[in-house]
């Protein structure tokens, strides 16, 4: 192999590892925004939906997305992936639907039977996902074929992820106590700096995420990297500050676990369009972001009153599909404001709006038949008492 | 011998100890608690705003001879208080008996 | 002045609150205990199996004045009831002398 | 009935509980306190030498009928006793009435 | 210097840096899986070791290991390194040696003396580690002129490691209270969240580990590369669900510490064949270490009555051994399900067996004298109390 | 591009990707090393002087730092950097100016106004840190011309960050508590293990900021960086043993949170120096370090009796001047013991003096004109409750 595509290799190996860490940012957001007593549980999940994920990909996911595109909707499958050259690949999506699955589990904390969690994560690793990504992402895809811009994922990762998120946060339904009275209760996470810290995992591997979807770095992609670098953290930063002074102005402090959602929500929002805006165009989408997270966050809640305990519905998927909309208004090359007009827009608005389609309604029927069969939910005493006791037999702070 | 349970703020503890010292009461226990009562704060988490009267406080528990009983309150409510809502509460109680697991000493040698 | 000391499941918690609240007894301090008694657990531990008595609870300390004692032992034995070991038990004992920090009042007045 | 408090150094706690154990006293709630006493423990901490009196200790709350109170007392000091300053104290008081939540019962059959 | 061999020496480099951080990753777990009150002590303890290894495997442990070779069995020794083109292969080193001497200390946590402990590390570092590592790893060792296959160390690194902790474990008698009345008694770990975070990090370390191994990635060593990084990740994966699997069944719920320790036990076992097996062979390895880890760790604990708090012994040693002799059952080159037949795995058992031997013996001596001179436990009093108060004067957790 | 210069690229972003995760060290130090009621704010001021940096460094402050020099003095700064062919650089630059700032916020912990700590980091991250820094990097400054070495930021990233919380922690006064009778207290940290991990992060970062600030990794880079790698660990290693055995001889103990600042001051010190001196230098260098941080932490609290909750002004301030000063001392090329004479180390005192001089200068006038405006300090009542409750209305630990 030659030096530029042994580069090239490297570095999407380098960026799967640094999204692989991306599993613990995870994990340690959501233990850190809900209370103790089911942090043993979220452990489990966030392993479990790593491990199906490495496992689900290699048998048979992989190809379902990136097999021979079989009418522009689904991959060819073949099981058992095992092509020397390709390796790397292999691995970086791995952990890319690694993301999408884990990104549900923060929704559905609290009170979701961890049997029936194992079984939906596989199927969404296995089925959903990979076929809407093949749309996107195989390159024979009908999306891509339309001119669909996701550079790395905010509509094909994040917002499926998102979708689902509030597909098994409304089947299941809210944690006791969450509403009383047609009134939203303040259920404080038990450890925000976990929170914190879990976002400095995040944060580190999303330039992993968004930089190592360039696929490659030698030749004309090297500065492309970098910019999308840039981009990337440009964006995370604006919105960080951004929600962080909405809330100081809407309640009066600076409220940390909405900073820590706004620096999530940028980081989501520019993963569609990382290589295709400017560092300005990142930062106002930024900008926009943590606005909109902030808001949207308090809407689900308080007038939709879907219970999410981390935000995830609004940071993947309400900020996911709007990033990747605002790639048709940024985009330097075909964007409205730099007199692209609205043809980008309205491509990005069918993708959007078809891929979310797919999510809600393939998570719904999974989940309901779910439902309907095993059950979604612990007892109540379970969720009282908490599920790491019930669940796994085991309390996770001791002296 | 009495025993005086105090339920003071957890900020103002320093105070109440230094206090306490000066009276020559050194031996007391003490743990945090939970305290429902009038003071109510006002909160917003996530954009929810709640308000709780539940807070933090520090709970003492000093048993002492009967003369030093009313020093000791005297103490207590002089270095507990700030006048606003939620200083606490003392309660005081009976001890039939006490013992120093060191030297087996009961009554009231066993709490110098 | 009575002191009723109730030891509770943990998981009851907010209906002993809210029962409290509808008797208006709205002061109160509690903190977490590891109780001893008749419930047992067993678990398992990285291939371990042991059974343990020592169980998570909350303590709750409540002085009333004595009017108030039955009705809250009433509504306590109801809202923390399960009816399977280890519900927990309460205790009463008595109180000499209550004192309100913020006012310096004493008797029945510092607990309202 | 009587209410036995006793706070013992953590590191005593199990030999303690076997010594309750040993006389069928398998009854009790604990907790972790913080004590003031005569022990006093020296520190260095990033090169500040400081000398505290607080020390970590344990709580047990033990609610006992009458006839158990000298035995139950006894257990208590001989299995916490080091003959070290800090070993604690053990205050005895008056319980007026108990009740068992999960079925209502009183007085000391509640204990049992 | 060439594209190619900056590509190499960059390689190795990062991945130097990636298993510099399993030191993290070790202290976590460690301190996850046991008691608040010895908290700071596992900190000095794994802090200090990587500074004696750093220190002590530049100052001599290197040219043990790979100085020009003394009839096969040792390197010549010179004092402190400085050749200036070798840098990277000194901190690559460095960083596996530092692993090889912290796998002890979880396994003799919560009554160690702390100075006994640092002469051991030391030794470890710069005696027992490097003279076996020697036979393989030199390119003239016995071993390698044998034919042994250990990639990247499950025997070198981690069976080293594992059986001086037995031989620790054995040596300082378990925790009191750990065995009661001949009855095993469960001390559960302070923070099993720290334990999940720690595994985390050593599975992102251990892409470094087995991947970096390759000591190049350049030309034909990159498909390697990222062939290695697929079966680690495999192997982890079914390891770790198989673990839970197995104790789901074994005790009715799946417990989160196995799966933890399941996963570490995968990675242990891939560590020697990652380089030689298919993703299916992996895939397989993963599922075996997942059933032997939990059994071991039984075993080890309620038969042999050996305190391990964190299954030290069981992770690094049994399923180290493991995982070197399934190279002669799954080597797609040699193997004996390929055809091979016995030889390979004949030559895997010699070198399993006597690396074990050199461990267990060298250990034994050096242990066996600090116990009957400067003693390896602390008091009753300083144990029951907890090291941190005793040992460093601290308590790690406050207000 | 060819090939040498994507690896010289892809070596920046991946070392300002380590850098960049320093972030997270820093806050988990300080949050260790400080108590529990103001950890919430701690994470927000991290967080902030990351986005503030971001932002800020993108917007203006990279221009002043390595803009086209006017007078050798500073750059011409150009709104919005937007310069494709150099978002590496920016990146790596903006990470390093996000350190500069987070170094004060831990000697200023658990007392100083949040909004008044967000206007002084951006002041620090678009004015004082890049214009001295100008004077060492920009090629042009005035101290490069005058043959100033400082490889990595000892003085340039480190002291200057540590001047100013020098000056911070002297106008902001000490916590409540600190001295009381004209004796210092201890305030222990409420969670070593939080700082002893993020140490572990900060070694780790450490090596994205030395071995980077080599600014390339092709052709005779590569040994550079490799060397570079070697003296970063060998100087920690040495300094956190020194401090350990210090402690244990001074104060009885090996004492935690002493040994973890030396680790840090073992970095910081050999910043200057990595690609200058040999790895026995490096030693020597990490042993000094270790022995005069534990004398300076002790010097600042009990006879200065500046509250410095994390020892940062030592570790940053007085051990970056030091280790920049030991330059002339070991360089292996001009250094005094390496028959140099004095010129170098006459040419370093100019350098830490002048920079010493700039940022305390510029702290002193901004915090002072703050202190006579908004205010540095909270009320009594708000540091007494804890900031978290008042500044941002939330308790991180809950159940
Ligand atoms: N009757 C009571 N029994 C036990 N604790 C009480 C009682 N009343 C008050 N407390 C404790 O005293 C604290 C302060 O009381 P609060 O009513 O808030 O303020 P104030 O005493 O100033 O009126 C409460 O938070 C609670 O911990
Ligand atoms: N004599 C006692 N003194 C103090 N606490 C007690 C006593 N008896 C029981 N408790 C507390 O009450 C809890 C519940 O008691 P348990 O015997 O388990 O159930 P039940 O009350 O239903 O018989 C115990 O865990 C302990 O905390
Ligand atoms: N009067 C008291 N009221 C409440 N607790 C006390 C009292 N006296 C002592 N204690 C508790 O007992 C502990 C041990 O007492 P100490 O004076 O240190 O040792 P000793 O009992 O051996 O003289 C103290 O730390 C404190 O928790």
């Amino acid at each position: 192999m030659d030096a530029n595509a042994v580069l090239d290799l490297m570095w999407i190996v380098i960026c799967g590892i640094l999204v692989f860490f991306m599993q613990a940012g995870f994990t340690l957001v959501e233990t850190g925004f809900t209370r103790s007593k089911n942090t043993g549980n979220i452990i489990m999940k966030n392993i479990m939906d790593l491990c199906i994920g490495s496992l689900g990909f290699w048998a048979i996911g992989y190809t379902i997305m990136y097999g021979e595109s079989i009418g522009t909707f689904i991959g060819k499958p073949t099981l058992f992936f095992d092509n020397k050259e390709d390796m790397h690949n292999l691995f970086f999506q791995t952990v890319f639907a690694a993301t999408a699955a884990t990104i549900v589990s923060g929704a559905v904390a609290g009170r979701t039977k961890f049997s029936t969690y194992l079984i939906f994560s596989f199927i969404m690793t296995v089925v959903i996902y990979p076929i809407s990504g093949h749309w996107v992402w195989q390159g024979d895809g009908w999306l891509t074929k339309l001119g669909f811009i996701d550079f790395a994922g905010s509509t094909v990762v994040h917002s499926v992820g998102g979708w689902a998120a509030l597909i098994g946060a409304i089947l299941i339904g809210p944690r006791i106590g969450k509403y009383t009275n047609g009134k939203s209760n303040a259920i404080p996470g038990h450890n925000l700096l976990l929170g914190a810290f879990g976002i400095f995992i995040l944060w580190l591997g999303w330039f992993g995420f968004n930089a190592g979807s360039e696929l490659a770095i030698s030749g004309d992609s090297a500065n492309n990297v970098s910019g999308i670098i840039i981009t990337t953290n440009l964006s995370a930063a604006a919105a960080a500050i951004t929600a962080m002074f909405v809330t100081w102005i809407s309640y009066g402090k600076p409220d940390i676990s909405m900073t820590l959602n706004g620096a999530l929500a940028g980081l989501v929002a520019i993963t569609a369009g990382c290589a295709a805006v400017s560092p300005l165009g990142a930062f106002i989408i930024g900008i926009i972001a943590g606005v909109v997270v902030v808001f949207s966050i308090d809407f689900i809640d308080k007038k939709l009153k879907i219970d999410d305990p981390v935000g995830a519905i609004s940071v993947h998927g309400v900020v996911g599909a709007l990033g990747t909309l605002l790639v048709g208004v940024f985009a330097t090359d075909g964007g409205l404001l730099y007199g692209g007009g609205f043809h980008q827009l309205g491509v990005q608005a069918v993708g959007v709006i078809s891929i979310a389609a797919w999510a809600i309604g393939t998570s719904f029927i999974v989940l309901f038949t779910l439902k309907k069969t095993i059950g979604l939910r612990v007892s109540k005493v379970e969720e009282e008492d908490g599920l790491d006791i019930h669940e796994h037999d085991i309390n996770v702070y001791n002296k | 011998m009495k025993k005086i349970e105090a339920i003071i703020r957890k900020s103002k503890f320093d105070e109440v100890k230094e206090a306490l010292h000066q009276i020559e009461v050194n031996f007391f226990s003490y743990w945090d608690v939970t305290g429902v009562g009038h003071e109510k704060q006002g909160h917003v988490y996530r954009g929810v705003s709640y308000s709780t009267s539940d807070i933090q406080r520090r709970f003492l528990s000093i048993v002492v001879s009967d003369p030093f009983l009313d020093i000791t309150i005297d103490a207590l409510i002089k270095s507990a208080y700030t006048g606003t809502i939620g200083d606490g509460k003392i309660f005081v109680s009976d001890v039939i008996e006490s013992y120093r697991i060191r030297t087996g000493e009961k009554g009231s040698d066993a709490l110098k």
